[in-house]
């Protein structure tokens, strides 16, 4: 074929950047004409494992520093992970708060149907932190492997409550509402994003990296609710 | 009848497909942490869970679905295509959507959950019929194959001695049908056994209720991939293990 | 049992209309495809007419499901159940009508077919005949109100079919109850059927008393398939004594003191203008009425009905003609005798 | 033969189960959004995917599990108990963990990998061999119940009438089995069109290379639950169409 | 053809060798429940003895499959392929053989059998006969090395069983093939076949030309089928020339001037001490060689070997004795003229 050599910059990201990471990917098409970036979003931990066993990724941005652990230790990033957005919990109540939730120890009222995440995933040990710092035993009706989940039953007034992150609570507007809480301090979910070795396109993957931690991309992920680090 | 022997070649590498992801997995196992793993609290409880659920959703599959894949094959109206495909839904349905639908339609808002007034999502039941949703096309559409296969001559001859249609059905209809069935209800237990997204959706997800096998190592795989196999290994056989013991030797068919 | 029927099946289209009364036993006769099967099948509720009626005993019929219809049917195949044994297939029909002693009766038919022997065999253990045999067992021990029978002695061995025709005739004899046979040979409508139907290309074109139509076909299949002198009277040992009081020898297995009939071929018999005294033990003085073309032989007809088939040539030299007084002669051994439907034979 | 009319009702039971979730969630559906929704880029590019991904995935399970089920059907030597349950096991094995034993046997550092030096991950052979991989049992269980009910009387007609097995294969046993195969295929393409944690545990989720339909509404569920509501029914009434489309009449058997 | 098995199928156990010459026909005949079609399906492949071999042409079968063979089965269902047309099944056989020529062939033997009607149709839309008449012309077409044929007149009605056996006779003839027929009609063996071999319980228990058989039958099965006159000899207008230049009157088939036997029934000759001048178109003048109780009658045996069944009364009457003159006589209608296979006859 012929015309200039069309290249590619490849992003692993968090199924919960999508809509942020989908509009940088616009903008970086833009400014970069003849690239296209190729973003494969999944669950943190399905990607970290395709990237230890040879996914051609260029960029890592990751739900939680664990699961970058994984792919520091296979020795595959270039340079050092570093922490480019954090997301807060925030209690997700269905739209009208029918049961009056205000605050974190609401959730423990009996009759109230609390849904959460496990305590395996971030959400879950997220939850359980803030639940320690205030010194509340909840009882949830059901601890869910993911915050989509815990979303959805919310959204379907099957749950009274849940605790899900700021950016979920954005994502589904006139179906939940959020309810601050103060000890959502405690329990910061933080966002990692690095490059990979070994990568043909270094440079373009350099860019985009400093396109998410710029200013574009700090106001997008704001926009999603995401916080600064 | 000798096969071709041309023919073992794709069946060879048929089977590769199928074993040797197997055998790359069996490879990965930390056999060392095997023991306390699968022996855990959580596994266990998980294990025992899925074992309740599937068979009984594989029963109530039998008892409506095989119902169902008769008189798909047997009778004859219009509208009979449509309705042949609409069994198809939840093949086809993502399982986590599939799940989604059952809430919206047994949750305490839905439709059919507010008029029956029970609390189903949450509960053991809510599993049992993710499952069963999600496991009854299987059962059906492998019978009425076999259903169609096999025709009603025989039927036919037992009408003409007198027998009745449910003693057509008991003795001449279903042990004639018995590979079919067996294949039905295997492939119809396997997938509730195997059922995760629909489950999640509907029944969430709480250790000893609800919480399954595949819920267990798909929790597994965030904090501990290693393990999430184990898991997945140990799933894998005890299904065998009850597909082999549970299929008896009559459903392998008259030769 | 009255029937009526019209149904097409692509080009053929089956007409019918019949009546069978209670206890009498019918057999049909046609070429092959000329919807003998078709007719059962309508009548054990298999095929839906087109247009038509039916009723048994006054019940209407047309609209019930085949178990409804007390109607049983042993088709053209065995079609034995694969899955079960033997005893289970003759078994099955009583069962199904939950009679308690179902073991009882399937081994007593299973007895009467000769194949207790197989008795715990899967059908696919069977050879063709015995299989047939055990399909036969199978339709009597359901005991239908009404038995239809589809060439019931197909694929039975020169000793089995003259066993099992025995055994339908006792059988058909002792329940009284109507029966409809398809049979491709003469012998099994005369010692079966009380009367014959000639299906052909889906019309009845002849029906009547099975002595009629045996011994004065009108159609040219029936002329075809039988064509026989019969002489009714009541068994006496070593033959048979007419009605007139004529003895006639003759070898059976029908016991003496039976209603019966003697059977035999007009081309059996040999024409003599005077008693030729040979072996022959039947030398029957008749008065010739008629002579008339029979393919290519004569056939000779005296006036008492019976009929004697010669070559043309052995007509010449006889000098034959209507109202000369000639000897039939019938060798014993060409006679067959047979116990023939009580009764029902004196009707036409 | 009529069928027992109870029958019906168990009958209109299952049925009910499998449709009535489907209309709780149509009446879930934003129909106004449904337009935009549906005619994206996003979703159009997934939706040909997935035909393409399921159309191949099933033609590969048809070639090499259909001679499979034909030698469990037909062949009779020690072991094949055995292995016969072995091809259930991607039924049971969770999808994702089916997943990464794929990576594990086929990714960079995997045995088969290595071996044949080609980087199979992230494309679309990636998908299809996903897809093929929890397909493939479906196919061959019910062919090879529908294999047993069939039997092989014609087969040996055919070979005493001179016909070499392949002409018997050809002519005689796969026509025969049609209903049986026309089961196997809707079973093998729906679950390969709905599949979706082996695809992107395997293949992961490249919009255009290896995000299929399924792993659209994943995504999409992520930034808005009502939209991935939507696009699963667009998935559904396509396959359902396919489906309907694809099976001819004759599939449907000799009655 | 050479064959020697040994199979044991529960209770049953078929223990047989034979050897078919090439272009011989057998006939084999034997009760239900013999081994005839075990010993069918042996030849054909359809099942492995427990021990044996067999060998065509010199070639080794044994191990070779089914289809390998070059051996054709009509087996005792007609087992038409459902789900292809009449003409397709017959075409089945050509096809499977990569002939060209598939359409021709086909459509010629269904011409053959009378079924070009059905061309199109499915197997389920034919009756009975009808599919053993499509069945046998499928069979045929695909014109094996040895044909196997198992009750290939079966379910026939009066008009086509006779033109199936001579279709069967013409084809079996022209091929110069071997082949085995199974059957239990004396004149399917007598008409088709050089050599007849009796199958009782698993085992041969007679074989010998189908003449000798049929007329000195050594086992009671085959005394209770067959026991017939045969005369061979050159067919003329009207009957049969035999070898020693003896006319005998008869109705057949057969053209004039082909080889040919004249058969009749030992009942159907009556015995005289005078010729008596009658219709009956022969009157053999015979020296009695000896007489035999034969069931419940005489046989009376005449040196030039025709046999004469005879009442014991009648036996008495004529005070016979042997070394004695008589006349048997026999009406030609009583005569079966039939073609036979050429050749073979003289063999034994
Ligand atoms: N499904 C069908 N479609 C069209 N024609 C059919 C169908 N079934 C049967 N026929 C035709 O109907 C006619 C009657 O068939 P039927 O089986 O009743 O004949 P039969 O008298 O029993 O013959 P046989 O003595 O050969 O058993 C035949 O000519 C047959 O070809
Ligand atoms: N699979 C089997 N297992 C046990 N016995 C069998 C099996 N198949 C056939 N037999 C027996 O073998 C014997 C021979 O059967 P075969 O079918 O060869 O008889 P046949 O001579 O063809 O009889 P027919 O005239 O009734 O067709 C029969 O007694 C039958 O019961
Ligand atoms: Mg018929
Ligand atoms: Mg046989």
């Amino acid at each position: 074929t012929s015309g200039p050599e069309k290249r590619e910059v490849t992003v692993f990201a968090a199924a919960s950047l999508k809509d942020a990471f989908t509009e940088l990917e616009k903008s970086y098409e833009a400014s970069h004409p003849g690239v296209d970036v190729r973003i494969s979003f999944g669950g943190s931990s399905d990607l970290a494992q395709q990237i230890v066993n040879g996914a051609p990724a260029d960029v890592f941005a990751s739900a939680s520093p664990s699961t970058m652990d994984t792919v520091a230790k296979a020795d595959l990033i270039d340079g050092r992970a570093e922490v480019f957005a954090v997301n807060t919990l925030r209690i997700a109540v269905p739209q009208g708060n029918p049961k009056g939730i205000r605050t974190l120890a609401d959730l423990t009222k009996p009759g109230t149907a609390l849904v959460l995440c496990a305590p395996q995933v971030p959400c879950g040990a997220a939850a359980k932190q803030v639940a320690m710092a205030a010194k509340l035993t909840f009882k949830p009706v059901s601890e869910e492997p993911d915050v989509r989940s815990v979303l959805g039953k919310v959204a379907a007034k099957e749950a009274d409550a849940g605790l899900v992150y700021v950016t979920d609570v954005l994502s589904a507007p006139g179906k939940v509402e959020g309810v601050d809480f103060p000890e959502s301090a405690d329990a910061v979910n933080e966002y990692p994003l690095a490059l990979l070795k070994k990568t043909g396109q270094a440079q373009l993957a350099r860019e985009f990296a400093e396109l998410v931690r710029g200013q574009a991309g700090r106001d997008v992920l704001t926009r999603a609710g995401f916080g600064p680090p | 009848m000798t096969l071709p022997r041309l023919l073992w070649v794709p069946a060879l590498l048929g089977f590769a497909v199928i074993v040797l992801p197997v055998i790359g997995l069996l490879d990965r196992v930390e056999w060392a942490r095997l023991p306390a793993l699968v022996t855990s609290d959580a596994a266990l409880s998980a294990l025992g869970l899925s074992m309740q659920t599937a068979a009984m959703s594989t029963l109530v599959c039998l008892l409506l679905g095989g119902p169902l894949a008769f008189v798909l094959a047997r009778s004859d109206f219009r509208g009979l295509r449509v309705l042949r495909s609409l069994v198809l839904l939840p093949l086809v349905l993502p399982p986590v959507v599939g799940g989604l639908a059952l809430l919206y339609l047994l949750g305490r808002n839905g439709f059919l959950g507010q008029l029956l007034g029970v609390q189903l999502p949450y509960t053991t039941a809510a599993v049992v019929l993710a499952q069963t949703f999600v496991a009854m096309p299987f059962l059906v559409v492998s019978l009425e194959g076999a259903l169609r296969t096999a025709g009603e001559r025989y039927e036919a001859v037992a009408a003409t001695l007198g027998a009745g249609r449910w003693t057509v059905l008991r003795r001449v209809t279903i042990p004639l049908l018995l590979p079919g069935i067996g294949s039905g209800v295997v492939l119809a237990f396997a997938r509730a056994l195997g059922e995760f997204g629909a489950t999640i959706a509907f029944a969430g997800s709480l250790q000893g209720t609800t919480r399954t096998l595949p819920l267990e190592i798909y929790l597994q795989r965030e904090s501990d991939v290693d393990a999430a196999v184990a898991l997945s290994l140990l799933l894998v056989v005890i299904a065998i293990v009850v597909i082999v013991v549970a299929r008896p030797r009559a459903v392998e068919g008259l030769r | 049992m009255r029937a009526q029927f019209r149904l097409a099946r692509g080009k053929f289209t089956l007409d019918v209309e019949l009546a069978v009364e209670p206890g009498e036993v019918v057999a049909v006769l046609g070429p092959n495809g000329s919807g003998k099967s078709t007719l059962l099948n309508l009548i054990a509720g298999l095929l839906r007419p087109d247009t038509g009626h039916l009723s048994l005993d006054g019940r209407d019929l047309l609209g019930a499901p085949p178990h409804r219809r007390g109607i049983g049917l042993l088709a053209q195949e065995p079609l034995l159940f694969p899955h079960l044994s033997v005893l289970a297939n003759v078994e099955f029909g009583p069962r199904a009508q939950y009679r308690a002693d179902y073991r009882e009766t399937a081994l007593r038919w299973l007895d009467e077919v000769d194949a207790r022997a197989f008795a715990d065999r899967k059908p696919r253990q069977l050879s063709g005949g015995q299989a047939q045999r055990v399909a036969l067992a199978r339709a009597l021990a359901a005991d239908p109100e009404l038995l239809l029978l589809d060439e019931p002695l197909t694929a039975l061995d020169v000793d089995a079919a003259p066993a099992m025709r025995g055994l339908l005739r006792r059988v058909l004899r002792t329940r009284n109850r109507p029966a409809i046979m398809v049979t491709h040979d003469a012998l099994d409508a005369l010692v079966l059927a009380d009367r014959v139907i000639v299906l052909d290309a889906g019309r009845i074109v002849e029906q009547g008393p099975t002595r009629t139509v045996l011994t004065r076909p009108r159609s040219p299949f029936a002329a075809r398939i039988a064509g026989l002198n019969l002489v009714p009277g009541t068994t006496v040992d070593g033959g048979i004594r007419s009605s007139a009081g004529v003895f006639i020898a003759g070898r059976g297995s029908a016991g003496a003191g039976e209603d019966g009939v003697a059977v035999f071929s007009p081309a059996a018999v040999a024409v003599h203008r005077d008693n030729p005294h040979g072996s022959p033990r039947n030398a029957l003085r008749v008065r010739l009425a008629g002579m008339e073309p029979h393919g290519d032989l004569i056939r000779l007809r005296a006036e008492d009905g019976l009929a004697a088939d010669i070559t043309p040539a052995a007509a010449a030299e006889l000098e034959l003609e209507p109202g000369q007084d000639v000897w039939f002669v019938v060798k014993a051994t060409e006679v067959g005798v047979h116990a023939a439907r009580g009764g029902v034979w004196g009707r036409d």
